[in-house]
C-alpha cells in the first residue's frame, strides 16, 4: 500500500460551512508544510478524502463509517460541530481507527465519551473557560456570566466558575441561543451588578450566533455603572463587535497577530499568499491537526496501524502556529498555549484587534482530566 | 391473496407495477446488490421515510389537514429508543419500553392536537403546528439531561444489531452476514408490515370517511358522519404510525438529537417526498422517498462530477460546486413541483 | 347564420374543450344589438359553457366570437369585460368576505370608493332588491340564497353596459323579486342595452325575450324569435320537451 | 377596511399589557427600559413583517420564502453601505441617514426586483394552492439563500451601524437605544402608508376578492395578475427594507437570517389576523414587549413566549385580533 | 312528528328565525315558502343541526334534538338537501352516493368506524348506490369525477344523496332551482313516491309556485323570520300576506 488516506469529516455545507472551510484549508496547508510541500511521509502518499457532514450528527456518523469502511481511510480528522463528533466518537472504536478531532470543542469528547481512538488538537471548552478565568481573575472583582442557554454555554460557566479563584460570581443569565433582543437579560445582569463594590465584570460566553456585544455597547455600562465586558476570542467577522470595546480583556485561542514562532509565520505567509486574508481560528486548527498527523506518521514511518499510531501519539509533542503542544496521555487532549489579550480599536482593520497581554502556557492551566480509561 | 395483501388497492398501471416491484426487490436485495455502508444507509432511510411518508400522507392526502408537527411524534419515537436504550441499557426489555413509552406520549400528544385542529381554520392550524413543532424541538434540546441536549444521544442496542455480531464466519455471497445486516432486515419487515397495515385502513369504510372530510367536512357531518371522531382518530393513528417510524430511525442509526428527528428540515423532505410521489396515494410515499433520498445521498457526488467537467467555467463551476448542493435541492423542489402536479403516481396513472 | 351589422355579438364555429372533453361543437349565435336574448336548453347542453368561453374564461379551441366588430376571441377576461360587459357566473361568483357595499364598489369601476358610486342608481337598485340595502354593511357571504342572488345581478347593473350576459337570474328568487328583475332587465333594455340571459324559467323566458337559441348538445338547435316560439307548440316540444 | 365601529379592544391591548408587569418588574426605570426597548423591537418587526401581511394576509400565498427577501436586503445594504465607509463612519447623524437611505432605497429595488422574478417563476403556478406553495417557495428559498452564499460567501459579515446611529439616550436611569428610535419612525412611516394605500384604494378589496374568486374579478375588468404581480413586488421590497433594518440591529447578516426570522414573522401576522397591518402592528409589539417582559421575570419560558402569546389571542380571538378575511 | 318549540336564532343584532313552533305530521308534504331571506334555509340549519339555536326546541318523535350535532340529527332520522350545491368534488358520483349509504349502516363495522376491512368488498353498499342513482337518471355519469358535472346534474346529485339517507324526515330546500324543465320532473316524481309512503315527513322550500301548488299538503309562511301563515295550500295562497309580501305584483293582477 503506497498511500494514506486520511478523511476529513467536516461541515462543508450546513450552518458552520465557514469555519468547515477553513479548517479544511488549515489542513492542507499544514500538510503541506508539514511534509516540505512533498504531500508524502516515507514515501507513501498523503490522499485526502473530504466528507460533508452538513453539520447533521447522524449524518456525519454514517459519513465516518463509510470512510473508514468504504473508502478505506487509515485515518479521520474533523468534525466542526461538537454534536457531531459526540455522534461519531463510537464509530472509531467500532471500526478501531483513529479519529482525530478538530475543531469540535465539547468537554465530553475527551470526556467522559472518549475512547482510546480519540484524539484533539482542538481545545476544549474547560481550556476556553480556564483560559478566560485566568484573564479575569483578579482580587475585588465583582462578575456575572451571560452565556446561552445550553450545554455548551452551560458547561462553560461551570468550568470558569470552577477556575476562578479570586474573583467572585454574582450571578448567571442564560439566554436562548436564539435571542436576538438582549436588552431584558443585560437589564437582570445589570441589576446584579450595579451596586457591587469594586470592579464589575460581565464575562460573555456565547459560540456563534448573534452575540450580545453590540447590545452591551449600545447601554455604555461602562460610563453608566462602570462595569467592564470579558470575553473570549472569536473569528475574525465575529471580532468586528469588538471594536466597540477597546480595551475589553480576555482570552483566546488564537489570533494571527499574537504566535510568534516559524510556524505560525509561514501559514501566516501562506494564507496571504492564497487567498490575500489572514488566516482565522479555525485555520489554525486544521494545520495543527495535519502537524500532528504528520508528526505521528513520520515517528510511525509512514506506518498505519492503529496501536502503532496509538503508541506514536500518547504523549507526542508537536509544533503547530500556536507553539508547541502535547498529546497528554490520559485522555489525548492536546494541551496548548492560550494568550491573554486586550482589545484595541485600530481602524486599520475592519475588527477590535487583540494585542497579547500574557500567553498563559499549557502548566498555567489544570485542565481536569475527566475520562475513563 | 395479493388482493388481500394490497387491500384492493392496485397500482393500476402497469408501469407504476414494475417501478413498484422493482423498488421492492431493490430493498429486499439491497445489501447484496448494492455493497457498501453508505449504500446500506440509504437503504435503510428509505424504509424508515417510507412509512414516515405514509403516515403523514394518511393525514395530508387522506384527512386533508396540513400539519407541521408531524416529525414530532417521529422524533417521540426515536428519543424513546434513545433515551430507554440510555436508561435501561442495551436490552430488547429497553427496546420495547422506549416504543410503549413514546407510543403513549404520541397518543396523548396527538389527542390534544387533534382536539385543537377542530378550533382553528385550517391555515391557522398550520402555523400552529409549526409553532408547536419549533418548541418541542427547543424543549428536547433544553431538557439536556434526558435528551443529551443539542448532542443528543448515541447509545446501543441489543448485540444481534450492532455490527460487531457476527455469527457466521464465512461471508455470503460475498457479504458478510453481521448485525447490521439483521437490523436492516428487521426495519424491512417492519417496514411492508406498516405499510401494509396503512394500506388496508386508507382502503377500508373508515379511510373512504376521511376522504370525504377532506372534500367537504360540513357535508361528511350533515351525512351523519361525526367528524371529529374521524378526525381525531386519523390525526392519532398517523402520530402512532411515525413514532414507529422514529423508532425504526433510532435502532438503525443508534443516535439521536434534536436535529436528526425533530427539524423543520425532515419536515420539508416528508412534505417534498409526499407531493413528489402524489399525495393521497400510499405508492406515492415509496416512489417519492426513493427519488428523494437517492437523489440527496448522491446528488454531492453528482455535481463533483460536474463541476470538474466545467472547470473551464469558473461561474459554473462555482453553481455546481458540491457544496451548493442545497441550490439543486431547492430547484427539486421547485421542477417536482412543475412537473409533477399529481406526482409520480399520478402521473402514472393519467396515462 | 348570417350576421348583420346589427349584431352586437356574434359567435362562428365556436368550439371549446374543457380539458379533454369536448364540449362545444361549433356554436353560431348572433345576439341583436338592444334586444334580450334567450338561451334555452337542458342541463348539460353547454349553455354555461358558451357563456364562459364568451367571456374567455374558458378558450375557444376553434372559430370566433365577435363583438362590436371586434374579434375578441384572442383577449384575456379583463380585456373582455373592459369593453363594457357585465356576466353574472353561474355560482354567482359573490366575494364572501367582503361586505355588500364591498361587493358592488368592486363592480363599479369608475368609483375609487364608496362615495363615488352613483347615489342614484344605486337608490334604483335598492329599489328593485331591497335586501341590497338592508345588508349594506354584511358581509356578503351571510346572505340568504336568494339575497345572493340579487346582489349578483346588481353587480352587473351597478354601472351601465353595453351588454349584460347572465347565467339563470332567476334561479332561486321569489315570484315577486322575479317581477322586479323582470322590471330592470326591461328598463335597461330601453336604456340601449343588450342582453343575453340564459334561463330555465321559461315564464320568465317567455314575457322578457326577443330572440331565442336553444342549445343541445354543444350545439345551437334552433335560433329565431320568441314569439314565434311561444306561439309553436310543436316546436316547443320538440326542442325543449314541453309547452310553455 | 371600512372605518365602521372601531375596534379598540385589541388596540388596549399594549397598554394592558404594560402596566399589568409594572408592579412585577418593580423598578419604574427597568421598566421604562423594557417597555421601550419592547415597543421599538416590536416596531422592527413590524417593519420585516409588513412585506408578509401583503402577501400572505392578504394574498393569501403562503410564502416560506418571504425570509430570502430580508436576507436579500440585508446583504445588499452590507454592499452599499460598505462602499460608503466615509459617510457610515462620520459621527454626524445626517451623513450617516444619506448613507443608509440609499442602502434602504437600493436593497429596495434589489429585493422587488427579485420579487418579480419569485412571483413570475416560482409563486405563479401554485396561487390557490397552499400546499404547493409552502413547497415551492421553500425550494424558491433553498435557491435563493444558496445564491446568497455564491454571491457574498457562506460566513457572517459585520454590517457596523454607523457611528452617529449607536448608543443610546439616557432618560434618568433608563437607557434607550438611538437605533430603536429610527426604528420606531421608519415603522411609523410603513404603516401609515400601507394603512392607507389599503383604506383610500380598491386595492386591498381587489386583492381579497381575487383571493377568493379570481375569475370574477376578471370578469369585472380587473387585471388580477398585474395587481397581484405588483403587490408581491411591493412586499418584496418591504421585505428587503425589514432586511436592512434587521441587519442593521444586528450588525451583521448571514444567509440563514431570512429562514431565522421565518416563524416569527408568520406568528405575527396571524396574530394580527391575516391582512390587516394595524393587526400586524399590534402582534409585534405585544410580541416585542412579551419577549422583554419574560426574558426579564420568567427567563426561562421567554423562550416560548411568542408561541404562547399566539395560542392565547387565538383562544380568545380564533381568527386573529383584527380578522380582515374569512379564511 | 317532528316539533319545533319556539324555535329562535339571532345574529347580532339581527333575527333570522323568531320564535317558530310548529309541528309535522308524518304523511304529509308541507311546503314552506316566504321571501328571499325570510329565514327559510336558516330555519332549516337550526332543524338539522347546521346552526345552534339562540333558543328553542326541536323535537323528533319525542326524541329532543336540540343539543346533538349534525352527524347525530342524521342519524336520528333527519336528511336534508342543500340549497347551494354541496358535495364531494373531486370523489366520483357513485362514491357520494356510496358514502351516504354507508352513513346509514347500522354499527360502527358497516358504518365508517371500521378500519380493518376492505371497502370494496362491501359490494351492497355500491348496488344500492346504483340503484338511487338509477332513480335520479344520474347512472350514466357514475364514474364522472363530481366537479366535473353541469349545475343541473349537481343538483340531481344533492337530491339523490339525501334519498341515500332513507331518513324519516325529507327536507328538500329548493330542489329544482337551476333544473331545467325536462329534468325537474324527475325529481318532482320522487318527491311523490315519497308522498305516498305515508310514513315520511317531508318539507319542502320552494319558490316555484306550481310546483308548492301540484304537491304540497299544506304550506307554511315565514316573513321575517317570523311564522305568519299555516293551513290549507288554496286558503294560505289566497291570503293576502303572501299576495303581498311574496308573490307580487303579478299574482294581484292575475288575482
Ligand atoms: N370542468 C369541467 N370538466 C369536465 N366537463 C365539464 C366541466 N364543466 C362542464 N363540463 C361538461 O360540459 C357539459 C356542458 O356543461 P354546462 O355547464 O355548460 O351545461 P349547462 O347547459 O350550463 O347546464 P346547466 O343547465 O345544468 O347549468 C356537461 O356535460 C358537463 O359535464
Ligand atoms: N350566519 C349568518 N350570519 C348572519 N346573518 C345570517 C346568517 N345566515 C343567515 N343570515 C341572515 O338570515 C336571514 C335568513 O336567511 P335564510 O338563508 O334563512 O333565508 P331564506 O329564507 O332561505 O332565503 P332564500 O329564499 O333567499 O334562500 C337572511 O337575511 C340572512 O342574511
Ligand atoms: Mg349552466
Ligand atoms: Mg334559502
Amino acid at each position: 500500500q503506497s498511500e494514506i488516506r486520511i478523511a476529513h469529516v467536516y461541515s462543508k455545507t450546513g450552518p458552520l460551512e465557514a469555519y468547515g472551510k477553513q479548517t479544511q484549508a488549515g489542513l492542507m496547508m499544514g500538510l503541506n508544510y508539514a511534509t516540505g510541500g512533498t504531500m508524502a511521509v516515507a514515501g507513501k502518499k498523503l490522499v485526502v478524502i473530504e466528507r460533508d457532514d452538513q453539520g447533521k450528527p447522524d449524518l456525519g456518523k454514517s459519513l465516518l463509517a463509510a470512510a473508514y469502511s468504504d473508502d478505506k481511510a487509515d485515518i479521520a480528522v474533523g468534525p466542526t460541530s461538537s454534536g457531531v463528533a459526540l455522534a461519531m466518537l463510537p464509530v472509531a472504536e467500532e471500526y478501531k481507527k483513529i479519529l482525530l478531532v478538530e475543531p469540535a470543542v465539547a468537554d465530553a469528547i475527551t470526556g467522559d465519551k472518549w475512547n482510546k481512538y480519540i484524539f484533539r488538537t482542538g481545545r476544549n471548552s474547560s481550556q476556553d473557560a480556564i483560559s478566560n478565568a485566568v484573564a479575569t481573575d483578579k482580587e475585588g472583582v465583582t462578575v456575572a456570566t451571560l452565556a446561552q442557554d445550553y450545554a455548551f454555554g452551560r458547561d462553560g460557566v461551570k468550568a470558569f466558575k470552577d477556575a476562578l479563584k479570586h474573583a467572585k460570581i454574582v450571578h448567571e443569565e442564560y439566554l436562548p441561543q436564539t435571542t436576538t433582543d438582549f436588552t431584558a437579560g443585560i437589564q437582570r445582569v445589570v441589576d446584579a451588578l450595579k451596586d457591587k463594590p469594586g470592579r464589575k465584570a460581565i464575562e460573555v460566553i456565547w459560540a456563534g450566533g448573534t452575540p450580545p456585544f453590540n447590545a452591551l455597547a449600545a447601554q455604555d455600562l461602562k460610563k453608566r455603572y462602570g462595569i467592564e465586558v470579558f470575553t473570549g476570542g472569536n473569528i475574525l467577522p465575529a471580532m468586528a463587535s469588538y471594536k466597540n470595546f477597546p480595551g475589553m480583556e480576555g482570552a483566546t485561542y488564537y489570533y494571527f497577530g499574537i504566535p510568534k514562532n516559524p510556524v505560525n509565520d509561514a501559514l501566516v505567509a501562506m494564507h496571504y499568499k492564497q487567498f490575500k486574508t489572514p488566516p482565522d481560528f479555525f485555520t489554525a486548527g486544521g494545520f495543527s491537526a495535519a502537524m500532528a498527523l504528520v508528526t505521528a506518521l513520520k515517528a510511525t514511518n509512514g506506518e498505519t496501524g492503529t496501536h502503532k499510531l496509538i503508541k506514536a501519539m500518547e504523549g507526542m509533542s508537536f509544533e503547530t502556529p500556536k507553539g508547541k503542544m502535547t498529546f497528554r496521555r490520559e485522555d489525548h487532549q492536546a494541551l496548548q498555549s492560550m494568550y491573554h489579550f486586550r482589545i484595541k480599536d485600530d481602524p486599520a482593520f475592519a475588527w477590535g484587534v487583540p494585542e497579547l497581554v500574557r500567553e498563559i502556557k499549557p502548566d498555567e492551566m489544570q485542565v481536569p482530566i475527566r475520562n475513563k480509561r | 391473496m395479493l388482493n388481500r395483501l394490497l387491500s384492493g388497492d392496485y397500482p393500476r398501471s402497469r408501469v407504476l407495477a414494475a417501478i413498484l416491484v422493482a423498488i421492492f426487490v431493490g430493498l429486499l436485495l439491497a445489501p447484496f446488490l448494492f455493497p457498501g455502508i453508505k449504500a446500506l444507509n440509504v437503504a435503510a432511510k428509505v424504509l424508515v421515510f417510507v412509512v414516515l411518508v405514509a403516515s403523514f400522507d394518511l393525514l395530508l392526502g387522506y384527512t386533508g389537514i396540513v400539519s407541521f408537527a408531524h416529525t414530532m411524534f417521529f422524533g417521540i419515537g426515536a428519543y424513546g429508543i434513545a433515551i430507554a436504550t440510555t436508561r435501561m441499557g442495551a436490552t430488547w426489555g429497553a427496546l420495547a419500553t422506549g416504543t410503549g413509552g413514546a407510543l403513549l406520549l404520541s397518543l396523548l400528544l396527538s389527542l390534544a392536537v387533534g382536539l385543537f385542529s377542530l378550533r382553528v381554520r385550517a391555515i391557522f392550524f398550520a402555523m400552529i403546528t409549526l409553532a408547536v413543532a419549533a418548541a418541542f424541538q427547543t424543549l428536547a434540546s433544553q431538557l439536556s439531561g434526558l435528551t443529551g441536549g443539542e448532542d443528543g444521544l448515541t447509545f446501543r442496542v441489543p448485540e444481534v444489531l450492532l455490527p460487531s455480531f457476527e455469527p457466521f464466519e464465512e461471508p455470503f455471497l460475498g457479504v458478510s452476514i453481521d448485525g447490521r445486516l439483521i437490523s436492516y432486515y428487521l426495519l424491512f419487515v417492519l417496514a411492508v408490515t406498516l405499510v401494509l397495515a396503512l394500506l388496508r385502513i386508507v382502503n377500508s369504510p373508515f379511510g373512504r370517511v376521511l376522504q370525504a372530510i377532506r372534500e367537504n367536512e360540513f357535508r361528511a357531518e350533515a351525512i351523519g358522519y361525526r367528524v371529529v371522531v374521524y378526525r381525531t382518530l386519523s390525526s392519532v393513528l398517523s402520530a402512532l404510525f411515525a413514532t414507529l417510524a422514529g423508532c425504526m430511525l433510532a435502532i438503525w442509526l443508534r443516535y439521536n438529537g434534536p436535529d436528526t428527528s425533530l427539524s423543520f428540515e425532515v419536515m420539508m423532505d416528508v412534505l417534498l417526498i409526499v407531493v413528489i410521489g402524489g399525495m393521497g396515494t400510499l405508492y406515492g410515499a415509496a416512489i417519492g422517498a426513493v427519488l428523494f433520498l437517492v437523489a440527496q445521498s448522491y446528488l454531492q457526488d453528482l455535481l463533483r462530477l460536474g463541476s470538474e467537467a466545467a472547470a473551464g467555467l469558473p461561474w459554473l463551476a462555482a453553481l455546481l460546486s458540491p457544496d451548493r448542493w442545497l441550490l439543486w435541492l431547492g430547484l427539486l423542489f421547485v421542477l417536482s413541483v412543475y412537473y409533477f402536479p399529481t406526482g409520480v403516481v399520478g402521473r402514472l396513472r393519467s396515462r | 347564420m348570417s350576421s348583420s351589422n346589427d349584431d352586437l355579438l356574434t359567435l362562428n364555429g365556436v368550439h371549446t374543450h374543457i380539458g379533454a372533453y369536448h364540449i362545444l361543437h361549433g356554436v353560431d349565435l348572433a345576439v341583436p344589438r338592444g334586444e334580450l336574448t334567450m338561451l334555452l336548453g337542458r342541463n348539460g347542453a353547454g349553455k354555461t359553457t358558451l357563456l364562459r368561453t364568451i367571456m374567455g374564461l374558458w378558450r375557444a379551441s376553434q372559430g370566433s366570437v365577435r363583438f362590436a366588430g371586434q374579434d375578441i376571441t384572442p383577449l384575456a377576461t379583463p380585456q373582455i369585460a373592459r369593453l363594457n360587459i357585465a356576466y353574472v357566473p353561474e355560482n354567482m361568483g359573490i366575494f364572501a368576505d367582503l361586505t355588500v357595499q364591498e361587493n358592488l364598489l368592486l363592480a363599479a369601476r369608475s368609483a375609487r370608493h364608496a362615495a363615488q358610486m352613483d347615489e342614484a342608481r344605486l337608490q334604483w337598485i335598492f329599489q328593485l332588491f331591497p335586501a341590497v340595502e338592508k345588508f349594506w354593511r354584511h358581509p356578503a357571504g351571510k346572505l340568504s340564497g336568494g339575497q345572493k342572488q340579487m346582489l349578483a345581478v346588481a353587480r352587473a347593473i351597478v354601472e351601465p353596459r353595453d351588454l349584460l350576459i347572465v347565467d339563470e337570474p332567476s334561479k332561486g328568487l321569489a315570484p315577486a323579486i322575479i317581477d322586479n328583475m323582470i322590471d330592470a332587465f326591461a328598463q335597461l333594455k330601453r336604456g340601449g342595452a343588450t342582453l343575453l340571459l340564459v334561463e330555465q324559467n321559461l315564464d320568465f323566458a317567455r314575457r322578457l325575450g326577443d330572440g331565442v337559441a336553444v342549445m343541445d348538445n354543444g350545439r345551437v338547435v334552433h335560433a329565431g324569435r320568441m314569439a314565434a316560439l311561444a306561439q309553436d307548440a310543436a316546436l316547443q316540444q320538440s326542442l325543449l320537451g314541453l309547452s310553455l | 377596511m371600512t372605518a365602521r365601529d372601531l375596534d379598540w379592544k385589541p388596540l388596549a391591548l399594549v397598554p394592558l399589557l404594560a402596566l399589568l408587569v409594572l408592579p412585577f418588574v418593580g423598578s419604574a426605570s427597568t421598566w421604562l427600559t423594557l417597555t421601550v426597548a419592547g415597543l421599538a423591537m416590536g416596531m422592527i418587526i413590524f417593519i420585516i413583517a409588513s412585506g408578509l401581511t401583503l402577501v400572505f394576509g392578504l394574498m393569501d400565498v403562503l410564502n416560506f420564502g418571504h425570509g430570502v427577501f430580508i436576507a436579500l436586503g440585508a446583504f445588499v445594504a452590507t454592499s452599499v453601505l460598505g462602499a460608503m465607509g466615509d459617510w457610515t463612519a462620520s459621527a454626524e447623524l445626517w451623513r450617516n441617514l444619506v448613507a443608509v437611505l440609499p442602502a434602504m432605497v437600493v436593497a429596495m429595488l434589489v429585493a422587488g426586483a427579485v420579487g418579480l422574478a419569485f412571483e413570475r417563476f416560482i409563486v405563479r403556478p401554485v396561487y390557490g394552492q397552499h400546499l404547493k406553495q409552502i413547497l415551492i417557495t421553500m425550494g424558491g428559498m433553498i435557491i435563493g439563500e444558496e445564491l446568497i452564499k455564491v454571491i457574498w460567501g457562506p460566513q457572517q459579515i459585520p454590517l457596523p451601524l454607523p457611528a452617529g446611529m449607536r448608543g443610546s439616550l439616557l432618560v434618568g436611569d433608563a437607557a434607550i437605544e438611538k437605533y430603536r428610535l429610527i426604528a420606531v419612525v421608519v415603522g411609523l412611516a410603513v404603516f401609515a402608508l400601507l394603512a392607507w394605500t389599503l383604506a383610500r384604494t380598491k386595492v386591498g378589496l381587489l386583492i381579497r376578492a381575487g383571493v377568493q374568486d379570481r375569475e370574477m374579478v376578471e370578469s369585472l375588468g380587473y387585471r388580477i395578475r398585474r395587481l397581484f404581480v405588483g403587490v408581491f413586488v411591493v412586499g418584496s421590497a418591504l421585505a428587503g427594507l425589514g432586511g436592512v433594518m434587521w441587519g442593521l440591529y444586528q450588525q451583521s447578516v448571514v444567509p440563514q437570517m431570512g429562514a431565522q426570522v421565518n416563524i416569527l414573522i408568520f406568528i405575527v401576522i396571524i396574530i394580527g389576523g391575516l391582512g390587516s397591518t394595524s393587526g400586524a402592528l399590534i402582534g409585534a409589539l405585544l410580541v416585542g414587549l412579551m419577549a422583554n417582559y419574560t426574558g426579564f421575570l420568567l427567563p426561562k419560558v421567554a423562550l416560548f413566549s411568542n408561541i404562547a402569546l399566539m395560542v392565547a389571542i387565538l383562544l380568545w380571538r380564533p381568527q386573529g385580533l383584527f380578522p380582515v378575511t374569512n379564511r | 312528528m317532528l316539533v319545533t318549540e319556539n324555535l329562535t336564532i339571532r345574529f347580532g343584532g339581527h333575527v333570522a328565525v323568531d320564535g317558530v313552533s310548529c309541528s309535522f305530521e308524518p304523511g304529509t308534504l308541507t311546503a314552506i315558502v316566504g321571501p328571499n331571506g325570510a329565514g327559510k334555509t336558516t330555519y332549516f340549519n337550526l332543524i338539522s343541526g347546521q346552526l345552534k339555536a339562540s333558543s328553542g326546541r326541536v323535537l323528533l318523535g319525542g326524541r329532543e334534538l336540540t343539543g346533538l350535532p349534525a352527524s347525530a340529527r342524521t342519524r336520528a332520522g333527519l336528511g336534508r338537501a342543500f340549497q347551494l350545491t354541496n358535495l364531494f368534488p373531486s370523489l366520483s358520483v357513485l362514491e357520494n352516493v356510496r358514502l351516504a349509504v354507508q352513513a346509514t349502516q347500522r354499527g360502527a363495522h358497516q358504518r365508517g368506524l371500521n378500519l380493518w376491512s376492505v371497502w370494496s368488498d362491501h359490494r351492497q353498499l355500491a348496488d344500492r348506490a346504483a340503484a338511487i342513482l338509477e332513480s335520479v337518471a344520474l347512472l350514466g355519469r357514475a364514474d364522472s369525477p363530481v366537479a366535473s358535472l353541469p349545475h343541473g346534474d349537481q343538483r340531481k346529485l344533492e337530491v339523490a344523496l339525501l334519498m341515500a339517507l332513507e331518513p324519516q324526515v325529507y327536507m328538500f330546500d329548493e330542489p329544482t332551482a337551476g333544473m331545467s324543465h325536462d329534468e325537474a320532473p324527475v325529481i318532482l316524481d320522487l318527491i311523490r313516491r315519497l308522498k305516498q309512503d305515508r310514513s315520511k315527513t317531508i318539507l319542502l322550500v320552494e319558490h316555484k309556485m306550481d310546483v308548492v301548488r301540484e304537491l304540497a299538503d299544506r304550506i307554511v309562511v315565514l316573513t321575517n323570520g317570523q311564522l305568519v301563515a299555516d293551513g290549507e295550500p288554496a286558503e294560505v295562497m289566497a291570503s293576502s300576506v303572501v299576495q303581498e309580501a311574496y308573490l307580487g305584483r303579478r299574482a294581484q293582477e292575475a288575482a
